[in-house]
């Protein structure tokens, strides 16, 4: 139990429950099962690139190409759909060709951020700005819609296994696999190793150049991933559609608890992060909170969030003192 | 003199730029283009040199150009409902102070990190200004108050002097006085600063002062120089700032940069726009190349750095 | 010493490759070829610059390119171009350039008209005329205004629509728009509301407008939860390009063609599978194509000094409207997109 | 006699414009604990790497490992060939658990997507946790064990990997005497299992008692192998050094009025209940079991704590002390335990470092920063201090351990301080400048100073102090003036509270 209660998603989950609470309180729409699978559905995207990014920040480091990268390969998923058509090999070639291109990208990111020392930030925003500004040169912000995508792809967006999405299930299973990726394999505890002490990983054996190319190439590959989701979900590639989306996928990951400066970073707690992003924006509708005034609400509860947290590890780390001299 | 030095590499790209946009650029190297290139530098100028500060802590203030809208949406709003020049730009400047103190208070006081305060506070102030506005501009201001972004004293537009002279005031501040020593020092190392007996808890808070004055400063030249006031304007200055920042030779990591390097990446980056602008290049390869600039620079100070330390090593 | 000339070696280097990546780009950018650029009139051409909100999205695409017939057919030098956001600090950072770059006429859309206005007036001091197109700028500062449609029209018209669509003039309806500091939606919304308040008065406009972000994931999921939160609701007004797509397609997912009605601003291509089924009744706009070339068209007559008339046939484009200040003129009257003709439209 | 566990031979190491090994060599029994010893700079820690995979040596030099020649490319290859390395800070990962910690390394090198075994790591930490005695709960996350207990786990580690030997650098250089002990006794039990360990440490007494055999070096030359008979501290010093370091001489100072009078001072969680007198003059050791609210005291004293209960009186006057700069405002100044991460900042020059605290009163008539008198203030440090290399613009991380120490004292004797707080001073400080710090803190009580020095060095403390306070659980156990004190009754005091034992067994924990 104490175990529990000393997690470091705690703090989120408690300000998540209290804004749910709130919400069921004053809209009787809120808790239904229709209203909750519409908000995973609605922020699956943002969710897979959230696990992607916690894993960028565990090691320390940040990729604010996140964005132009998932833009250009939806414009890429475009581009094969309509040379395609619907053949049968479009869906097949969508599914390959997707995660592919993104660990690539990820890949050249990852590159930099190890071969060449540039801080993360810089690199990515140095790649962010080319991929941005290639995807648009190339695209000229061209629009599709679900008439250029194949067929055998609309079904696949449509399809509900079980009566859920299965966007929603792709979701799931990413975070499913990272989550066991992380806990349980080599390379993800190298991740949080490496996030914990670089120089003990390194004497540890541990090659801290590859473990970066990893996390960058496996976040590329989850904007790969995303970028079928958001194409499946909106039925359509917009160039410009993610425009400004890394600092969403970022603050998701931060509100869940992972330390930006590095070591600290879960799947469960980036998932509720992602969860009270996306619980805020559903909400705010649904409670009928005026336009102008939304702005202003999501901004007040992130302070919040981010300040209860802060005082909450202040406090814990004072009681553990305290423990050790009783002790 | 080290001539390899960071803010020296960026002189020599910035003298070649400038060269080869002269020789190449047909109406680069003309009084008109020269002064109105003079009167588009300041704002992103200004706006680098408050992220630069706030670089140099460790931090980052995600903020700043909301902030900015704020500042200037307060301004033009009492400027169009009659209160005085002085007035109006006070009360904008005092806002944006109120702004940066909120920052500050989260992040010195409370010991959030900055980056999670800023981006909540970037949304905060979005917020405002929306609620302010209703996403409407604001415009239509007295004669007096457009000469501060569109007026030229001599040949020389007003907007660059005032560049010019908060570039070489916070130099002063920097590199002479206490507080700018206390925020190399608490850049490099928090603890061991705090351990000093400086109040690192004032240095930050007036690092993120400071970046609100450069955000109302800023937002003054903007509003003036567009006669008017919105949400988003100079929304796109948030990540240039940075970029220029790191690309003048700043640390993100804290504790080094220097404000001449600043000036000189917000040169280069000018020159680029200018001059591709002129070419009739599509903004969108002005973006990617600017993105290769910043990568670019960074690999030649990083191989340079590297041959240096294996030469002294 | 010997360092030194190393690094120089090495900063040359970057600076050629970025002339050969900088060439490169002129070069396939052939809509401005580098020599024109150069000369501006050397070759006694006219050179028009026309001037989007932002350049790479669809409808400043399709403008594009009726600008560029129109500078064809009429043999004058067009550059198009605009900031990558709908940002008014580099959009008047491009129109400066422009200035420096003597051009001969610049026709601008605003991203915000009185941001605007002193670098068009800088532009008349050195002999640019100055027009508008798309969305009005200052009128004390610009010699001609092109309007695609007349606003208070036009957001009437809108209205006119849902009510015909939803088949009554009773009911609650919703607005969902593109960007909440948009001015001219902001224009349209706001006749809209004239309209509902002075004709339609059992219509009943649920909160304020919701803001999209100009993204269609963001338009899908608010109209999503403005349903949910709404179940009575009975039509959606859906104001720029991108917005009316996300709603239909929350309509379309629920299920509730025919229960909710939509209406909104939109490309006839982009909506024409929520035309089919339903889930957006009508689309209107007027052709973005058509207004790029009237654009081009009435700039070189504004260069050679000719003054639009009231009902004057323009090619490809057909009669168009002046008002009576002489100088806003009105392109014509919004297309309505519906099923049956959302195939014939190429934009 | 036995043949050689680990021999290396002709070992040398170039770095460019440097040659930090030259011949050197090392030859260890199975079960013997075998001191690496020399003074900083002499090529102890260049020759661990070497054994650890860090650095690759000249070609030529060679190396056997339990009877065949081996070669270490990398730090796993060590660790798989029975090398096992603790390092000064422990090299631990804050953010895993125990288990992990100790299991750390052992699938480096499989296939990155291989299933990590978690539940077989934890039963074999278990194990070994529960064989050697350490009480340490596998599950519990490393950061919050103090550090006696990481030191502990990383042991355990080593044991993880089967070592056949255990290379320790300073391993008690965070550790309080209690503390200490535990170790020792691992290390006995260590080598009863024939494991070998390397050990490196400046702590004298520690070194003759727990060391079979000497390996000396110098300037990256090898001085020779001793076995401990052979030695004795005298002889030991002078061949690290090279010539003879005296011991410190102490001047003898009349301690003056009380300057700081601490009365029942209390925090909830770190101390209780202290009380003290420090007069002008004097040096004051404290002492007692890390953890024990020694340097929480401190931090009190110098603005960083806010205390819950009691009094701080200075010159007589009952202050509230809430902020350093309030302290330094006070007269205090505070030699933090950790000088990288709290002394000093090692980007910056001597220079900075030393105007730091008196920025504010190096103004010029414009109100900036008077860059003529700053050097003058530093040079005058340098050159009375003694400070090495004397280049003011020298960046402070350049330095040599005792140097750096020696601007932090410069620093804040730039402040004009009543009052000097000392915590560890010579932590990982070699001998020649250990003594030198010692003989300062002695010059500057002569001079008028009051000083306060917290150590667990025993040997240390009872070299400076005029006076020794021992501190157990938060509260002083008890006092002891110079010419009582003994090392066996501070720790009776540091460990339960009397300076008397009812016998010698009860104290080794």
């Amino acid at each position: 139990m104490s175990k529990i209660l000393k997690s470091s998603e705690l703090g989120i989950g408690v300000i998540l429950l209290l804004l749910s609470t709130a919400l069921a309180v004053t809209s009787p729409v809120f808790l239904t099962g229709d209203n909750i699978l519409d908000i995973l559905k609605g922020n699956a995207v943002l969710g897979i690139l959230a696990i992607g990014m916690t894993l960028v920040i565990i090691t320390g480091g940040i990729d604010v190409s996140v964005a132009a990268v998932t833009a250009a390969i939806t414009v890429i998923i475009g581009k094969l759909a309509v040379s395609l058509h619907d053949s049968g090999w479009s869906l097949v070639a969508i599914f390959l060709a997707a995660p592919l291109v993104g660990a690539l990208l990820g890949l050249i990111n990852g590159l930099l951020v190890a071969k060449t020392k540039i801080p993360p930030i810089v690199a990515t925003l140095g790649t962010k700005s080319i991929l941005a500004g290639a995807t648009l040169y190339v695209t000229n912000g061209a629009y599709m819609n679900s008439s250029d995508l194949p067929e055998a792809f609309l079904r696949f967006a449509q399809w509900k296994p079980l009566g859920v999405s299965v966007l929603i299930l792709i979701f799931f299973a990413v975070a499913l696999f990272t989550w066991f990726l992380l806990n349980h394999t080599v390379i993800g505890r190298s991740v949080v190793a490496m996030g914990g002490n670089p120089v003990s990983a390194m004497r540890a054996g541990i090659h801290l150049q590859s473990v970066q190319l990893f996390v960058y190439a496996y976040m590329g590959c989850l904007a790969g991933i995303a970028a079928i989701v958001q194409t499946a979900y909106t039925k359509g590639v917009d160039p410009n559609g993610f425009n400004g989306f890394e600092l969403t996928v970022i603050a998701a990951v931060v509100l869940g608890g992972a330390n930006i400066m590095g070591g600290y970073g879960s799947i469960p707690g980036t998932i509720l992060g992602v969860l009270l992003l996306g619980v805020m924006q559903n909400g705010l509708i649904l409670a009928h909170v005026d336009t102008f005034w939304q702005d202003i609400v999501t901004g007040a509860i992130i302070l919040i969030a981010v300040t209860y947290d802060v005082i909450k590890r202040k406090r814990e780390e004072a009681n553990r003192a305290k423990i050790e001299i009783e002790a | 003199m080290n001539f390899l030095s960071k803010e020296w590499i960026l002189g020599y790209v910035f003298a070649g730029l400038f060269l080869l946009m002269t020789l190449f650029v047909p109406g680069f190297f003309e009084a008109y283009n020269l002064i109105n290139m003079l009167f588009q530098l300041p704002e992103l100028g200004i706006l680098s040199l408050g992220m630069m500060v706030v670089l140099l802590t460790a931090g980052i203030d995600l903020s700043i150009t909301f902030l900015a809208a704020l500042a200037g949406v307060i301004v033009a709003t009492l400027l169009t409902n009659g209160y005085s020049v002085p007035v109006s730009i006070l009360a904008g400047v005092a806002t944006a102070l109120a702004g940066g103190l909120l920052n500050g208070f989260f992040i010195a006081v409370v010991g959030v990190s900055p980056i999670l305060v800023t981006l909540g506070t970037m949304t905060l102030f979005e917020g405002i200004v929306l609620l302010l506005t209703k996403g409407n501009s604001i415009s239509g201001f007295p004669e007096s108050y457009s000469l501060i972004g569109n007026g030229l004293l001599g040949a020389v537009p007003i907007p660059i002097l005032i560049f010019a002279a908060i570039a070489v005031i916070l130099s002063i501040l920097l590199n002479k006085t206490a507080w700018g020593r206390s925020v190399y020092m608490f850049g490099n190392n928090p603890t061991a600063t705090l351990f000093s007996g400086i109040n690192t808890t004032r240095v930050v808070l007036w690092v993120y002062l400071f970046a609100a004055l450069m955000a109302a400063v800023a937002a003054i030249i903007m509003t003036s120089r567009y006669n008017s006031a919105k949400v988003d304007i100079g929304s796109s200055y948030l990540l240039q700032s940075i970029a220029v920042a790191v690309l003048g030779g700043t640390s993100i990591s804290g504790g080094y940069g220097k404000v001449i390097g600043v000036v000189l990446a917000v040169g280069i980056f000018q020159i680029i726009s200018n001059g591709l602008n002129l070419l009739g290049v599509s903004s969108m390869v002005i973006d990617m190349l600017m993105g290769t600039i910043l990568i670019g620079v960074l690999l030649i100070n990083y191989v340079s750095a590297k041959r240096k330390q294996s030469q002294t090593a | 010493m010997k360092k030194m000339n190393k690094m120089l070696s090495v900063s040359v280097s970057v600076l050629l490759a970025l002339g050969l990546m900088t060439g490169c780009a002129v070069q396939k950018n052939t809509a401005a070829p580098a020599d024109g650029a150069a000369g501006g009139k050397s070759d006694g051409k006219l050179t028009i610059a026309v001037v989007p909100k932002l350049v790479g999205i669809p409808y400043f695409n399709a403008s594009e390119k009726g600008a560029k017939q129109a500078a064809d057919k009429l043999g004058v030098e067009l550059i198009y171009t605009g900031p990558t956001q709908p940002d008014a600090a580099q959009q008047v950072k491009v129109i400066e350039d422009l200035i420096s770059k003597k051009v001969d006429v610049i026709a601008v859309a605003p991203n915000d008209a009185a941001a605007l206005t002193p670098v068009l007036k800088k532009a008349k001091d050195q002999g640019i005329k100055v027009m508008d197109w798309d969305t009005p700028a200052d009128p004390s500062v610009v010699e001609l205004s092109v309007h695609q449609i007349d606003d208070e029209v036009y957001g009437r018209h809108m209205v006119d629509l849902l009510v015909q669509a939803m088949g009554t003039d009773s009911g609650k309806v919703a607005i969902v728009t593109g960007g909440l500091s948009a001015q001219n939606l902001n224009t349209w919304i706001d006749w809209s509301k004239k309209q509902i308040a002075e004709k339609y008065p059992n219509l009943q406009i649920i909160g304020d407008k919701i803001g999209t972000d100009e993204k269609q994931q963001v338009a899908y999921q608010k109209t999503l939860d403005l349903l949910k939160a709404n179940p009575d609701l009975n039509g959606i007004l859906a104001y720029s390009t991108v917005a009316p797509l996300g709603a239909a397609q929350a309509i379309q997912e629920k299920g509730l063609q025919d229960k909710v009605s939509l209406v909104g601003v939109a490309l006839p291509k982009d909506s024409k599978p929520f035309l089919e089924d339903g889930s957006l009744d009508t689309a209107t706009l007027w052709d973005p194509v058509k207004l790029g070339y009237l654009t081009v068209t009435l700039a070189k007559d504004l260069a050679e000094g000719k003054k639009p008339t009231d009902g004057q046939e323009v090619e490809n484009v057909g009669k168009i409207e002046v008002k009576a200040d002489g100088k806003t003129v009105i392109m014509g009257p919004p297309s309505d997109f519906t099923k049956e003709n959302a195939g014939n439209y190429d934009f | 006699m036995q043949p050689y566990l680990l021999e290396m031979k002709h070992i040398s190491k170039t770095f460019p414009g440097v040659k930090a090994l030259d011949d050197v060599q090392l030859a260890v029994r199975a079960g013997e604990v075998h001191a690496l010893i020399g003074e900083n700079g002499a090529g102890k820690s260049t020759l661990i790497k070497i054994l650890a995979g860090v650095y690759h040596p000249d070609p030529g030099s060679r190396f056997f490992f339990d009877g065949k020649e081996v070669e270490i490319k990398k730090p796993l290859d060590a660790t798989l060939q029975g090398i096992s390395i603790i390092y000064q800070d422990l090299s631990l990962f804050p953010n895993l658990s125990v288990a992990e910690n100790i299991c750390m390394g052992r699938d480096a090198g499989k296939g990155p997507f291989r299933l990590v075994k978690r539940k077989e790591k934890r039963e074999l930490a278990a194990r070994i946790l529960n064989e050697w005695g350490f009480g340490i709960d596998p599950d519990a996350r490393l950061d919050t064990l103090s550090i006696a207990k990481q030191q502990l786990v990383a042991i355990a580690r080593a044991i993880a990997f089967e070592a056949k030997l255990i290379i320790m650098d300073e391993p008690t250089s965070s550790l309080s005497s209690g503390e200490v002990e535990l170790l020792y006794k691992v290390i006995d039990d260590l080598k009863r299992k024939g494991i070998a360990i390397l050990f490196v440490s400046h702590k004298m007494e520690e070194l003759f008692k727990v060391s079979d055999r000497f390996t000396v070096l110098r300037d990256g030359k090898y001085v020779g192998t001793y076995d401990r008979d052979e030695l004795n501290e005298e002889r030991l010093i002078a061949l690290m050094v090279g010539r003879k370091v005296e011991a410190v001489s102490r001047q003898e100072t009349q301690p003056g009025e009380p300057v700081l009078e601490v009365v029942s001072l209390s925090k909830r969680g770190h101390f209780k209940d202290v009380s003290f007198t420090l007069r002008k003059g004097e040096v004051v050791g404290i002492t007692g079991l890390v953890g024990s609210g020694r340097t929480e005291l401190a931090h009190a004293l110098f603005g960083l704590q806010k205390p819950d209960a009691g009094e701080i009186r200075l010159n007589g006057k009952a202050v509230s002390i809430s902020s350093t700069q309030e302290a330094v405002k006070y007269g205090i100044a505070y030699v933090p335990e950790s000088r990288q991460r709290e002394g000093l900042i090692l980007q910056q020059s001597i220079v900075r470092n030393v105007s730091l605290p008196i920025l504010k009163q190096l103004k010029n008539r414009l109100g900036w920063i008077d860059g003529k008198q700053e050097a003058k203030l530093a040079e005058g440090y340098i050159r009375s201090l003694d400070i090495r290399p004397a280049i003011p613009e020298m960046a402070t991380g350049n330095m040599s351990g005792g140097n750096q120490q020696k601007v932090v004292i410069a620093k804040w004797l730039s402040t004009n301080p009543r009052i000097l707080i000392v915590d560890e001073p010579t932590n990982g400080i070699d001998i020649g400048a250990k003594t030198e710090i010692h003989r300062l803190i002695r010059s500057l009580a002569a001079d008028g100073l009051a000083v306060i020095v917290i150590s667990s060095d025993l040997p240390e403390v009872l070299a400076v102090s005029d006076r020794v306070l021992v501190m157990r659980k938060g509260t002083i156990s008890g006092e002891l003036s110079i010419k009582e004190a003994t090392q066996e009754k501070i720790m009776n005091l540091a460990l339960i509270g009397s300076p008397k034992a009812k016998g010698n067994e009860a104290v080794g924990l």
